[in-house]
Parts: C-alpha cells; structure tokens; sequence
C-alpha cells in the first residue's frame, strides 16, 4: 500500500511543529478491508480498534468474527482472533471467556448472525450475564449473501427476499435487540447508536468504549447496537445510505439507552 | 468440440449480461452451452466474470482453469487472465483503459478500443458487447443475427433504448477487429 | 416446450413450483440463495406458502410441520445449513413423513467456501442424522436433469413416505443451461390418510419418532429398513456411457460426471476404451450395475470433489476384482477432464504392464 | 486558528464520498485518475489550506484513508 | 379403567335430578397420565382440553407435542398432534399452521423445551406473530431428565446440574417469557398464571381459553406460561409443591398480563 | 490403588477431570447426564469450569471457543444432540482446535428412545459434519476401558489439534463396574503456541475454517488429509480374543462386543473355534489387523445394536475372501450371547456343508 | 341450597391428596387399601353428604379422577 | 459362570441399593461384577429395579433377558418378572404384600414375608435387604460378611443410624429362608 503524502507547501506562518492527531489504529492491521465503498462495518472496525487502542488492551483482547460481511474481521484486527460458526460467536465468546477470565473478548455480529440464527447464543449469553462485549452492526439485510430480509429489515423494505417488501402480518416484525436484551440483569450497558451522521457517530465510539468498559469492570454483559448502511443491498449511493439510515431506520430503531449499570456511570 | 470464453470486468461493466448473450445465441443456433458467474462474497465494484462453455455436444465442465478465450475489460482482469488463457488461446482487452506490453506470445492477443468504440455508438455502457462483437469476429462461435435475437429478446425492458446503440455496437466491435491484423 | 437458459438454482426452484410444492421453508446460503429468492417471488404470487425461516433448524421443523399436515414442504441449504438439519431429518425420518430437500453443496470443512464440493457424500447418503435411515439422495449433473428429478422428488417422497435430497453442488446450482421445464401441474387437494387435518369424524392421527419400549422402537426399525430395502430395489439411477466395451471405468455423479465424461472421450481419442459409471441415485446406490461392470473391467477411476466418499461405495462393490485408483480434488478445486484422463491413462498403462505388454 | 493537513492512502479509497460531504471545510474532491482498485481517489482539492485537521474525515472514512496533523497556528512574532 | 361410583344412599330429600356437573373432557383419551403424584401436567392438560372442548375446535385442532415430561402429551390430547424435537414445537407449529391456516395449532411446552434449547424457535415465532397458541409450564426444572436446571430455575435452587444451588452470577439469571415477548407486535396475548391455589387455577383455564380465542380471531400470537408443579423434582410433596410455588417461584415469577390485545376485550 | 464401583458416566466425568479437563460445556440428555451432573459437582470444587449451555449447540460452540483459548474443553451428549453439534464439529475440525466429545448413544432415530444403541456409528465415523474429516473415535467396552480411553484422550487430541470422541451407549453409561481410576495429573499451565491467549509480544493467531480461494482450502484440506492418515496409521486400536485359531470371528464393539465374548465361549464350548475382534477405535478402523484375520478365517458374523453400519466396513476389508454376516439389533434391544453364538453356529454349519462334510 | 356428589376412577388416583387439601367441605380421604398402580386412592370419606358438588376437586385433580354430580335441593313439599 | 439378579420394586424400596450393596460385596470377594439400573422416564413411584451380573470372568452383557435370579418386591414386579426367570432359576418375592399362586413349576419360588420380617428388624425400609439376605441364603454368591462390610462402606452417612437394623435384617432374611424348604 503507498501511502502518498499529499504535495502542499510547507507552512510558513509559524514555528510549532505539525501534530499528528490522527493516524491508523495499531488494532487495524494494514490490509485493505473487502467491504463495498460506503460500507458501515469498515468505519465500525476502526472504532473498536481505537477503542482497543485507548484503553491499553490490545495485548489481551481475543475477538469473535461473525458469518456475514464482515466474517474477514479477524484480518483487519491486529489482534487474537477466531472466526465462528454463523449465529455463535455470542457462545464461542463465552467458552474463551470462561477459561480466560482475565482477557477481554468480543464478538462482532451483524443482524442476520446475531437477530436470527443466533437468537438463542445471544439471549442466553445476555441472560448469564457473560462478561463479553458484543458489536452489533444493524444493517436491516443479510449482507454477505445478497441482501435478503433480515429480522431487523424494516416494514415494506424490498429485500430479494422479500421483494414485495417486508409484510409484516405474515414475514414477522423487526426485532429490537438492546430493548429485549436490557431487562435482563445480566446486562450492564444495553444501547443503540447510528452511523448516519459525525455527531452520531461519535456517540457510537463512545458507547462502544462504554461497552468494553462494562467488561473491564467486570460489571456484566455488555451491547451496542450500531445502525450501519449497506448501500449496496440498499441499491443507493454511499451518502444517501446515510438518509437511508435517518428517514428510514431510526424511526423503527431510535437511538438511545436502554441499560447503563450504575457502575459504569462512576 | 468445447470452446470456453471468460469474460470478465469491473461489477457493473456487464461482463455477465454479455456471456449470457452469448449463451443465449448459442443456444438458439442448435448448440450446446453453459454460463455460469463468479459468485459469492467478493468485494462489489470489484472483478465480475463468467465462463461461457459452447460446443456440440452436452458441456462438460462449467467451470475451466485455462479458458480458450478471455475477454478483459479491466487491467485486473488482464492480469489475472493473461496467463490462464489456453496455449493458442485468444486474448481480447479493452485497450482503452489498457495499456499493456503483451506478455505471451503462444496466444493471440486483440486490442479492442472498446471504450472508444462504446462512446461513439452512444455510451460507455457497450463496452460489453463491443467486446463480444470483437470476439466474434475473432472467433466465429455464432452468427451475429443470433447475437441481435438474443439482444432483443433478454435486453430488460427498462433498457429497451438501448437495443439499437447495442446492435450498432456488436457489429461496430466485430468490423473494428475484422479489419485488425491478428497479433 | 421450448428450451430456456435457466440458473440451476431457479430451475430447481420453478420445477418444484411445477411439481406441485405447497410450501417452503428456507434460510438464505450460498451457493444455494437463488433458490430461496425465486421461491419467495413465485410462491406468495401462487397463493402458496413461503417462510423465510430464522435458522436452518426452523427451516427444517417447519417443513417437519408442514409435512406432517400431508403438505408438499421442502428446503434448501448446504453443507454447513444441512449440517444443522441433521436432527430434524432424523426426526423426519423416525416419523416417516415425506419431504424435499435441496443441497447446493459447498467447499467444507467448517466455513469452508462456497465453491463447489461434494464432500457432503457421507452425510446425506449414511448418516444424515443420528440413527438408522437413508434419505433417497439423488444426484442430478444437468440443469436439465435437476428439473427431471425434481419434477419427481416428491411423488417419490410420498409415495415411500420418505425424504428425497436432491444433492447438487455449487457449479449446478450456479450455472445457466438450455432446459425444458415441464406443464403446471393442476394443484393437489387430497391428503393423504396420515396427515394432520383435525380428528373430523375419525380417530386421531399421531405423528412421532418416540417409542419408549425398546421392542417397539425396533418393530418401527425394522419396517423403515424394510421400506428402505423396498426403495433400494426399487429406485436405483444410474446412466452408463460408453461402459458396453470399456476396459476402465471412471465412476463419478454430478459435476464431476459431466467433467468425466469428456475425460472418457479424450480417452477413446488416446486409444483407451473409457466408460462412464454415473450414479444417479447416492442413495440407494445402483450397486447391482456397477457390480456387472466391475466384473469385467480392467481398472475403475473414482473421481470425486471431496477427499473420497463415494469411493468406499465403488469398492464395497468391486470388491477388489479390478484396482480402484481415487482422484479427489477438495476446497472448492473442479477437477479437469485431463487430470481424469490422465488418471485413465495411467491405470491402462499399468494394466498394460501387468500383462507383458511392455512396449 | 488552528491549521491542519491530511494524508491520503489513495490505495485505499474507494470513492464513496463520505468525506467529502463530510468535511465542514469542502476542501475534499475526488482525483481525476483511477487508483489501483478501479477507483477515482479523494485528493484534497485546492482549498486544501482551509484544512483545519478537524479529523471528520478520519471518522467518517469507513477505509481508514486519512492521517490528519493539525498545526496550531500562531502569527510569527 | 374400572370405574368405582362410591356407594351412597340415595338422595331422598327431593325429586329433583341429579346433574352432571363435571366430566373429562372429551379433548382427553383415557389414557392415565405418567406423570408423577401431584405433577401439575395433568391438570394442565385437562384445562386445555377443557377448553378445546367448550370451543367446539377438537375436531380442527393439532396439537405439538414437547421433549420433556409432556412428550406424551399426543397420547393424552383426544386430536390430531404430533411430536416436536427438543425445543422446535413453534417451528413445527409455524409449519402446521402456515399450510393449514383454518386449523387451530397449539404447542405445549416445559421450560427446558421452550426457554432454553428453543429460544430461537419461540422468540421468531412470536416476532412474526405467528397464528399458534403457546402452552407453557415453567416448573422451575428439566423433569423429564432428572431435575437439572432450567434458564427458570430460581436463584438459589439446588437443582441436580446446580448442587450448590443456581448461582446466577456464573450460570445465570432466571428468564421471564411473557415479558419478553409481550412488547412484539406480533403478539396478542402473554400472561403469566400460577396452580399453586384453586382461584389461581380457575384463571390458568381462562387464559387458557383466551390464548386459544386470539387465534381463533386470528389476531397473533398467544402465550400463557403457567407456574407448574415438580414435586418429585423439587423433593417437596405434592401439596407442599404449592407453597413452593407460591413462596418461591411467584416472587420472581409474578403472574400477570403481559399484552393483552385490545381485540381480544371484545 | 483400588478398585472402586462406579457408573460409566460418572466415571467418565472423573476421568476426564483427572487428564485435566479444564472446561466442560454441555446439555442435560438421557441416559448421558449423570456425566453433565458429575461435573457440575466437581468442577466448582476444583475451580475449573462447569457451564450448563442453553443447548448442544451452544455446548459445542462452547467448546470450540475455550478449545480456541488452548484449554482441554469437552462435552457430552446422546445422540440427537450428537446431531445437532454437526455443524460446530465441521467448524472444529475446519479449524483444527482439539476436542473431546463423548457420544453415550441410544436408540434412533428421532427422539427414539433412551435404551442403548450404536447407530450413530456412521454419523461419528463417517460424517460428523459437512465436508471431510474424522474424529477419532473410540469405543470402551467396560467402564475401565472407557475411563482408560478417556485418560489418553485430550494428549491425542492435543498431539494431533483433533476430535475425539468417546462413543458409548446406554447401558455403557449407566452401568457401574468395578474400576481403577488414575491419579489425578497436576493442572496444566502451558498454552499451545496457536491457542489465543492475546498478542502480548507476538504476531496474530488467527483460528478460522474459512478459506474464500479454492485452492488455498485444497491445501488445507490436504493438510487436513495427510494428517488423518498420520492418525489413521498410527492411532488404531483393538482387542484380539481367541482369534489365534480361529475359524469364524465375531467382529463388535463396545457393549455388543462383551456380549460377543461370552458368545465366543459358548460356540467354542460347542466346537466351533470362534474368536471375537473387537475394533477399539472405530475411526480409524483397525484395517490390518482385520486384514489379517480375513485372510484365513471360514466366516465373519458382524453384531451390532443397528441396522447395519460397522458390517460395511468389515466387508470393505473382508472384500469377499469369507462370508459376512450380519446380526442386528436395534431400537435399544442388545442382542443376547445366545443370537450371537447362534449365528456363528449357523455359518459353522453352512461352512461345513459346503465342504461336502454333511455329517 | 345444593347437594352434591362425586365419583372417583379410583385406579387413576397417585394419591397426590390435592383434592384432600383443597375439598372446601373436607369429605374427601384416602382409602385404606392400594389400588392397581400401588396408590391407596382418594375417597369419600364418612362425611360424604357435605359434598355440595363444587367441582373444587375435579378443578385440582392432575389425574382426572373426579366426575361432579349436584342436585339443587328442594325440601319436598 | 455368570449370575444375573433383577431386584424389583416400587421407586423407594430400595431396590438399587441392595443392588449396589450385592455388587460391592462382590467385588469386595473378587469377583468380576456389573450393576444396571433401569433408567428414564418411567413413572415415578413406578416400578425401580436393577440387574446385577456376577462371574469370575469378566462379564458379558450388563442387562439380561432372562435372569438366573429374581428379587420382586411387589406385585407388579412378580407379575413382569415371573416369565422371564431362567428355567431353574429363582424367585424371591415378598409374601407379605404378594399372595401370589405360583404360575411356574420349572424355577425356584421363594415367598419371603419381608414387610413382617423388615417391621420386626426395626423398620419398613429394611424390606430390600431382608431380601438380599433371603437371595443369599439359597444362592450363595457371596458370603455375607462382605455384604456386612459393603453396608458398612457404602450406607449413605445421614442412615448411619440403619447399620445395625439393616445387617440384623440382612441375617434375618437369610436365616428365614434357610428354614424353609425350597419350593
Ligand atoms: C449455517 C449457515 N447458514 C447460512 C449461512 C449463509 N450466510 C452467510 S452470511 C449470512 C447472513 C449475513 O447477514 P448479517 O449477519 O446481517 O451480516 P451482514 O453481511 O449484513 O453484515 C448468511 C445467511 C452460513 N454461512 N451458515
Ligand atoms: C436435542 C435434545 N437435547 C436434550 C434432550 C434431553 N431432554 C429431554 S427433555 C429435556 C428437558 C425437559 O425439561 P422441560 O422442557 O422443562 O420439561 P419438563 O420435563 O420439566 O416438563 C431434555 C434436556 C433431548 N431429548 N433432545
Ligand atoms: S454488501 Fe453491504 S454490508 Fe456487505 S460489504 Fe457491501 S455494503 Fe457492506
Ligand atoms: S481534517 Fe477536517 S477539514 Fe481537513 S480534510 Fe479532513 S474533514 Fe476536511
Ligand atoms: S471516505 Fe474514505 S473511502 Fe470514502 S471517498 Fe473518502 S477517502 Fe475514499
Ligand atoms: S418429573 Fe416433575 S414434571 Fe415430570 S412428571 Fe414428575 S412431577 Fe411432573
Ligand atoms: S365436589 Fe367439592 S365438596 Fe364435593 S368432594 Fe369435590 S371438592 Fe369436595
Ligand atoms: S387429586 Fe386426584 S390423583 Fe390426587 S389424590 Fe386426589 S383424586 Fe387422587
Ligand atoms: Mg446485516
Ligand atoms: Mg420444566
């Protein structure tokens, strides 16, 4: 990969030396990812890494790569990592946590893996209270195998395989993760987050720092849900999968808190 | 007698729709075929390609390694395929976007501006069968009249406006490579 | 009937339609997805039933459902989707209702890939579940021939009250190529006397695979290997190509049979007399047919795209009356007709050898 | 006043334009040339000095592209 | 089965007749039961039974048949029904009820069934509102295999796979199905009931009835989890089995409706 | 060390825990849970872990996790759940994280029912998952030889990052026999160089089964393969009873097979010079040894609780040099001495009439 | 005012004794003898004619044991 | 030699335990032993019982079909197990509870009043013992010291107190047998 510096003329107005303020996380590797252009999960990846980064625990932290576009996520983490079965990573977690009690561990999950066939690892995992932290990238489709309905595909959305666009009375309704998950007491932080704008985005660093905080602290199980854009199962550009997000998902999947343990706050 | 083709470009190119015309006269002039695409999870915007298999008797495998000709429609696409095509082979590649040194001399290698041809029969969208015109003519597999029954019978109807435009292409591909010395 | 370019995998799909399936049940995988995409556009338009299910498992209990309420269900998946299939199929089975199933296989182990395999052989023709049963496993190498058989699967399935798999792999499920579908069939509206259509005026019907006493669970047994031994008699497929005078035999179904058969024809050309052994059904395996060949010819070939399933099947059969050389090719790698021939090739000369013919 | 430059590794871009709808200063547009994956690349464009180093390029960017400096700026005394 | 009418005088003070004012229903076969002293199966499956019959459905009903101590449930119900494997009877049922919407399809399942190896099967039957009617016995336990911990064992229950008693910081946090369920839209109706008395009980069979009502109307989705009674497993007599109950389970297992669709007050 | 009374399972559970298991996840079935129950006693104790999973499918997940973290993980389950663990089995093996596995079957298919069986012999040798591999399989006859098989277990496992699986049966697991345990080895603190343990000063380790690229898999796959025939050639196990002269050999395993033992003695009390073969590992399956037995004996009876699994790969060996027989029983009925010595008889006889000795 | 009365399937009866228990007019016993299933069963004991036929047996009996008769009561005139 | 032993009875008679007690005894005597309860979801406060297979030999299968000896300590138990005795093997039956006319004239019958001798030995639960002690007596399969000793080992703790009464039971049930002729 060349890395080309951008020609411009050195500054001139001052003396203090250029700042780095922001570079590659050392939790990335250097591959280049396998996602379309305008792909959430790329963006996602990045923040966990920096997270991984800030907190100081690359060096212990073992991640759970999914069935979905983002199955390569053990390439693009520069860290320990393994690759399970579709839906399972909620149950591969908790074996490595349960042996490593001192590492940090993650799964990295999207709606089809996580909301559908893995219904049960994460419903259980959330129930015992698992001290694993979970990603979740909400992307309303089944990515990796060509857009079809995914629980979480929103009402009379076209998928291939919904191509109607989704009924709800016969094709079931979108299912809300963080919202079914935070009344278990299991859960210490349960929360939703959207990648649809800078400031939104922002905010889903932060939960996710919350998230593997809650691990740190050893306070319990730990989600957040992030709403990501697939342009291409959407079939609309990088920047209108943006608008996408806003007008379309957020009214079915607000934004918010659902579970903060009171410890985290301190 | 099998002739296998690959046909392959950047997703969006119409590497696919082209072997499915392709297949589609070779199946309606009396032979037997297969298509088939590259499937799965590849990075989109990325390479697209199919192999279309003709010849006279039922097709045995789908799917070849050294395929007898390549159309490339993208510099990827010319690496990769480049040292896969058959000995004796016909390479064919765009050469507007291209602009390569010919590595082998055992195959026949056809430079096709096919991107300038494309826009002067009204788009840059019949790159695609500007490329499988040039093939043709190259490599006589069908007759162009079963290509433009094909072409009108499978272009979408949302894309009915372009039937002429890919007519004029086809035929605009196969003239500009008759008239080219084979290299 | 005119013919068509159809994606093996639609063409699955449109000849289930035809066939009469009320309903489908599925969860999306490659190579196998067209499948189920195709379905969920026709079916509702037929007024049938479609259900994107939310696993595999739910997939193939529902169809379990389905089928026990005397519907035409079926499903479709690979390797790693049937995989999750195996206790419901064991179910099924134990139960003894009919259904379809559609297996695109892939590369494997594990995640694998989704290029084409067959090393889902073993699974679907010994052991698709715990216990004793064989599904009917037919294994189709056309897109033309995968509409045949399907276009059977499920007179089959009820007629032996038994599940039918239809084994392809990803290149058949990919491909396009000419077929000619057959007529709509007119909809079914009878119900078959077990099924669970509400006590109306008869005594209940139970569908279960439990039975607690050891000598009744092996009644049960023993009528379903009865009935197994009546389909293995029964249903054995086959095709033969060239095999009247061949002296080596290349045994192989599916993609890989297509690839052989232009191996056996380069061979012929090379003055070897090739044939082609083409199982059609895995399941019952057509033993009987092999068995005469092997008697008489000089070296058989297995070529399969796995590590060597179906080979122990070829060698139960041969029984050590003529070598057996096996070519496998695994992850998602297609055999060449030349590495088959070549394998051919080899074994004549060998042959050749054995009797003094040393050139 | 604060100025502020990026790097770009143009390698990496895919053209989805997310910066450049993202970037509050405008000063992101795509190059005229294809980068080795097909695609046109984000180059900063003329008014690249209106950088500030904010870094909402680096965030939006699902590609990790960017590097960002940021210079504080003080008028030579 | 030998029927003996104890022998008592005649009733002389009046010419009124006797009436029949209970009798097995006919929803029931004769069969006796397997279940243990005091096991609260059987009365739930009399309930149902019960009323299976005052709706005059038996003869359109199917019934689907658990793994757990219910699996003979097919012998005991007087209809058409069939045998799930463990944890799939909502995914049978879907399949029954999908090809056969005019029948009336209901599961029966215990807490192991259901809430544990079926997680997924009975949360995406309830998100698509799914026309069936749930029967669910929440005994706290896995009867049929000896008295292992359910996901509904309560903290502190000595169980046979939690000696030392359920530690719900290691092996979890009890599950609450109705409330789970009850805020999909799919759903029409999830309560909870208890058997631990007999005003309780009377309101067990009418939810009972309103769960198979809802599907009758078909306005979704219905579920009616019922406290139940392990006494062999909890190694308490039958009637003390109640006070278990009452005193142990309903502190955690408050009964309650859920979701109670608006339609169903007609 | 003394010889104490305990239950298959449970003495199972504590052998395991003395070849320092350090994690086990599994799911209540019959008639394998006292093993689950044992664990969930004494782990906690030792401070190892013990973790009821929501099912077989998140106990083997389970496993392939903390196996991923380079501890000594295990499950057990019966065999529905068998089935349902096919998918996370292919994932292991894909992926090449050690394992064990105790398969305590029963009788199929379906939900059958809870009485012994070996019909899951397929499924475990064959295909315990889509794609190519084998677990190590092995069959304990007595309590003490399964408490011995499993002590050697998680090295085999380890030595080769493999499954294996102890396979039993009902009456195995809820039998007691008398036992000697070995002492308990001191924990284990090394971590396998591939385990994931955190990159603290090294590179990545990554544990995946998937491999996008065909031929990239291929080569896995052929790692995969060469290293099932380093076990296949080293890892054979069997026990010889009587064979040295024998003329008709029983060939079983597992509780059919002490069966078969006393059966021998009653045919050889009548004469007959019957002798007992008895394959310890299932996969691989002691060929030689068979091999040589085949070459010179008149008759081979194959017994198994099933309808016919193990028979096939005694014929692959047998390959017609002798008749095979085969006696079956399923549905959780074990076959009685008597059937068994009645088969051999049965063949003496035809042997002998055959040979114009008519007696 | 009501009278009632019940009859028992005796062989049904576990001897669980919630009908005991829950019998608001307590007329009901077990019986000194086992029945065919080892059970001593369930029956109405000596105070028998409280039985107002409330059905409170039948609604707790797992077993399905009771069958209710009642008689509404009318002092002949 | 292989001796197999059914021991039969209502859930909570203790029929496993005197199984377990019997096994121990023999292996404690050297002997190669199996023990096997019947397992799974049967009726609770059903039927309980157990197979014990004793030899010098290493045994064969854990689970017969037709025992040499059989312990039944009620009536349901007689009535299943009665046809299967071995021809010329044993029946032990608890005469208090079952009054019983023999239906075999080809097996041993042994009417133990065991409920009587157990209530006399101090308690009802004593019956499974009495009975061993009776099996004992007219087969000889271990010596009863080392049932003695396997009482002693093996007693769960919190019945510590049911030592004594169960090893009077044990030779109560022996000595009444011995008095009685075999029928
Ligand atoms: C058992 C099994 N079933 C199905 C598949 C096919 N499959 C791969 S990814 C996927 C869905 C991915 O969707 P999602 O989890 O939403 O991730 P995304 O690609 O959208 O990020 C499916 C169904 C599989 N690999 N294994
Ligand atoms: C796949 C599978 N796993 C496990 C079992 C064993 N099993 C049978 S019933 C049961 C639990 C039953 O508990 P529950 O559902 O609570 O019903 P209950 O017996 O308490 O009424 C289990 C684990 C099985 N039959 N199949
Ligand atoms: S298909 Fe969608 S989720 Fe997958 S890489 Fe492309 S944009 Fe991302
Ligand atoms: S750092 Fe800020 S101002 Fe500079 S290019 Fe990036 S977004 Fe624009
Ligand atoms: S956001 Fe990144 S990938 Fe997208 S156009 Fe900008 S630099 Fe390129
Ligand atoms: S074990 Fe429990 S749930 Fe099962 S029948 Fe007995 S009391 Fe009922
Ligand atoms: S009907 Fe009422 S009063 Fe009569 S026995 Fe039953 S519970 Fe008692
Ligand atoms: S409730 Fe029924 S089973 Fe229980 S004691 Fe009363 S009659 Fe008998
Ligand atoms: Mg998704
Ligand atoms: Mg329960």
């Amino acid at each position: 990969m060349t890395t080309m510096v951008m020609e411009r003329e050195a500054p001139t107005l001052t003396a203090t030396p250029w700042e780095l303020v922001y570079q590659r996380p050392a939790a990335l590797t250097d591959l280049p990812t396998h996602y379309c252009p305008g792909c959430s999960h790329g963006a996602i990846h990045r923040m966990v890494a920096e997270v991984i980064d800030e907190l100081g625990i690359r060096e212990r932290t073992i991640g759970v790569a999914p069935v979905g576009c983002a199955v390569f996520a053990y390439k693009y983490f520069n860290l320990d990592s393994c690759e399970a079965a579709h839906g399972r990573a909620p149950a591969m977690a908790t074996g490595l946590k349960r042996v490593r009690p001192d590492r940090i561990v993650f799964t990295y999950q999207g709606d089809g893996d996580l909301a559908s066939i893995g219904g049960n690892e994460i419903l259980h995992a959330a129930l015992r209270g698992e001290q694993i932290t979970v990603i979740f990238v909400n992307n309303a489709v089944y990515g990796m195998t060509g857009g079809q309905m995914a629980p979480t595909t929103i009402a009379g959305m076209k998928t291939t395989s919904s191509p109607m666009g989704r009924d709800v009375l016969t094709q079931g309704y979108p299912i809300h993760i963080p919202e079914l998950l935070a009344p278990m007491p299991g859960v210490a932080y349960a929360v939703r987050r959207s990648m649809h704008a800078v400031a939104e985005m922002r905010k889903v660093k932060k939960a996710i720092r919350m998230a593997f905080q809650a691990q740190l602290q050893g306070v319990g199980f730990s989600i957040v849900e992030i709403l990501g854009a697939c342009p291409t199962n959407w079939h609309v550009s990088p920047t209108d999968a943006l608008d996408y997000i806003r007008d379309r998902m957020l009214p079915e999947y607000p934004v918010g808190d659902f579970k903060v343990d009171a410890r985290l706050r301190d | 007698m099998e002739t296998s083709i690959i046909i392959s470009g950047f997703g969006g190119q119409g590497a696919l729709f082209a072997g499915q015309v392709l297949a589609y006269a070779a199946m309606e002039s009396g032979k037997e075929v297969t298509w088939i695409p590259s499937y799965g999870p590849e990075m989109r915007g990325g390479t697209a390609h199919c192999t279309v298999v003709i010849g006279d008797e039922p097709i045995g495998a789908p799917l070849v390694r050294n395929p007898d000709c390549v159309i490339a429609m993208n510099l990827p696409s010319v690496d990769k395929y480049t040292p896969l095509v058959k000995v004796g082979g016909l390479l064919l590649y765009d050469s507007t976007l291209v602009k390569q040194s010919l590595l082998r001399d055992d195959i026949v290698s056809a430079a096709v501006p096919a991107h300038d041809i494309a826009l002067r029969c009204g788009s840059h969208q019949l790159v695609n069968i500007v490329m499988l015109g040039a093939l043709l003519a190259r490599c006589p597999l069908v007759e162009l009249p079963a290509v433009e029954q094909a072409l009108r019978a499978h272009l979408p109807e949302r894309h009915a406006d372009l039937l002429r435009p890919n007519i004029v292409a086809l035929h605009a591909g196969a003239a500009y490579t008759a008239s080219q010395p084979a290299v | 009937m005119a013919r068509e370019l159809w994606k093996g995998n639609e063409a699955l799909a449109e000849a289930a339609i035809r066939a009469g399936v009320d309903a489908f049940f599925g969860y999306p995988i490659t190579p196998q997805t067209e499948l189920l995409e195709y379905m969920a556009r026709r079916m509702p338009e037929l007024g049938r039933t479609f259900l994107q299910a939310e696993s595999e498992i739910g997939a193939i209990n529902m169809v379990y459902g389905a089928a026990c309420a005397g519907a035409r269900a079926m499903t479709s998946s690979s390797s790693p989707g049937i995989s999750l299939m195996q206790e419901g199929l064991s179910y099924i089975a134990g139960s003894e209702v009919p259904c379809v199933l559609v297996d695109i296989m892939r590369g494997g182990p594990g995640l694998g890939n989704i290029q084409p395999g067959q090393a889902d052989y073993f699974q679907l023709t010994r052991s698709a579940g715990h216990g004793d049963f064989h599904p009917l496993v037919l294994a189709p190498a056309t897109v033309q021939e995968a509409v045949d058989l399907m276009t059977i699967s499920f007179d089959l399935a009820f007629q032996y009250r038994t599940i039918v798999i239809i084994a392809g792999d990803g290149a058949l499920g990919q491909m396009m190529e000419p077929v000619t579908l057959p007529p709509m069939r007119p909809p079914r509206q009878e119900r078959p006397a077990w099924a669970l259509t509400g006590v109306d005026g008869r005594q209940p019907n139970i569908i279960t695979s439990l039975y607690l006493d050891a000598d009744e669970l092996e009644q049960v047994n023993l009528r379903l290997q009865a009935k197994l031994a009546r389909i293995a008699a029964a249903e054995q497929r086959w095709e033969c190509y060239l095999t009247d005078d061949a002296d080596f035999l290349v045994v192989a179904f599916g993609t890989v049979a297509r690839i052989a058969r232009t191996a056996v024809r380069t061979a012929r050309a090379a003055g070897i007399r090739a044939g082609l052994f083409r199982p059609i059904s895995l399941w019952p395996f057509p033993a009987p047919a092999l068995d005469q060949l092997a008697a008489r010819v000089k070296g058989v070939v297995v070529a399969e795209m796995n590590a060597g399933q179906m080979v122990e099947d070829v060698r139960l059969i041969v029984r050590g009356r003529a070598p057996v050389r096996f070519l496998g090719r695994t992850g998602g790698v297609i055999p060449l007709p030349d590495e088959i021939a070549s394998e051919l090739t080899h074994m004549a000369r060998i042959d050749a050898h054995a009797n003094g013919d040393r050139g | 006043m604060t100025r502020g430059t990026v790097t770009i590794q143009s390698d990496r871009c895919k053209s989805c334009g997310l910066c450049i709808q993202a970037c509050p200063q405008h000063v992101l547009a795509f190059a005229e040339e294809f980068n080795l994956r097909g695609y046109r690349p984000v180059q900063l464009d003329e008014r690249e000095h209106h950088c500030t180093g904010c870094g909402v390029c680096a965030l939006v960017c699902p590609d990790v592209v960017f590097t960002v400096y940021r210079q504080p700026l003080r008028r030579a005394a």
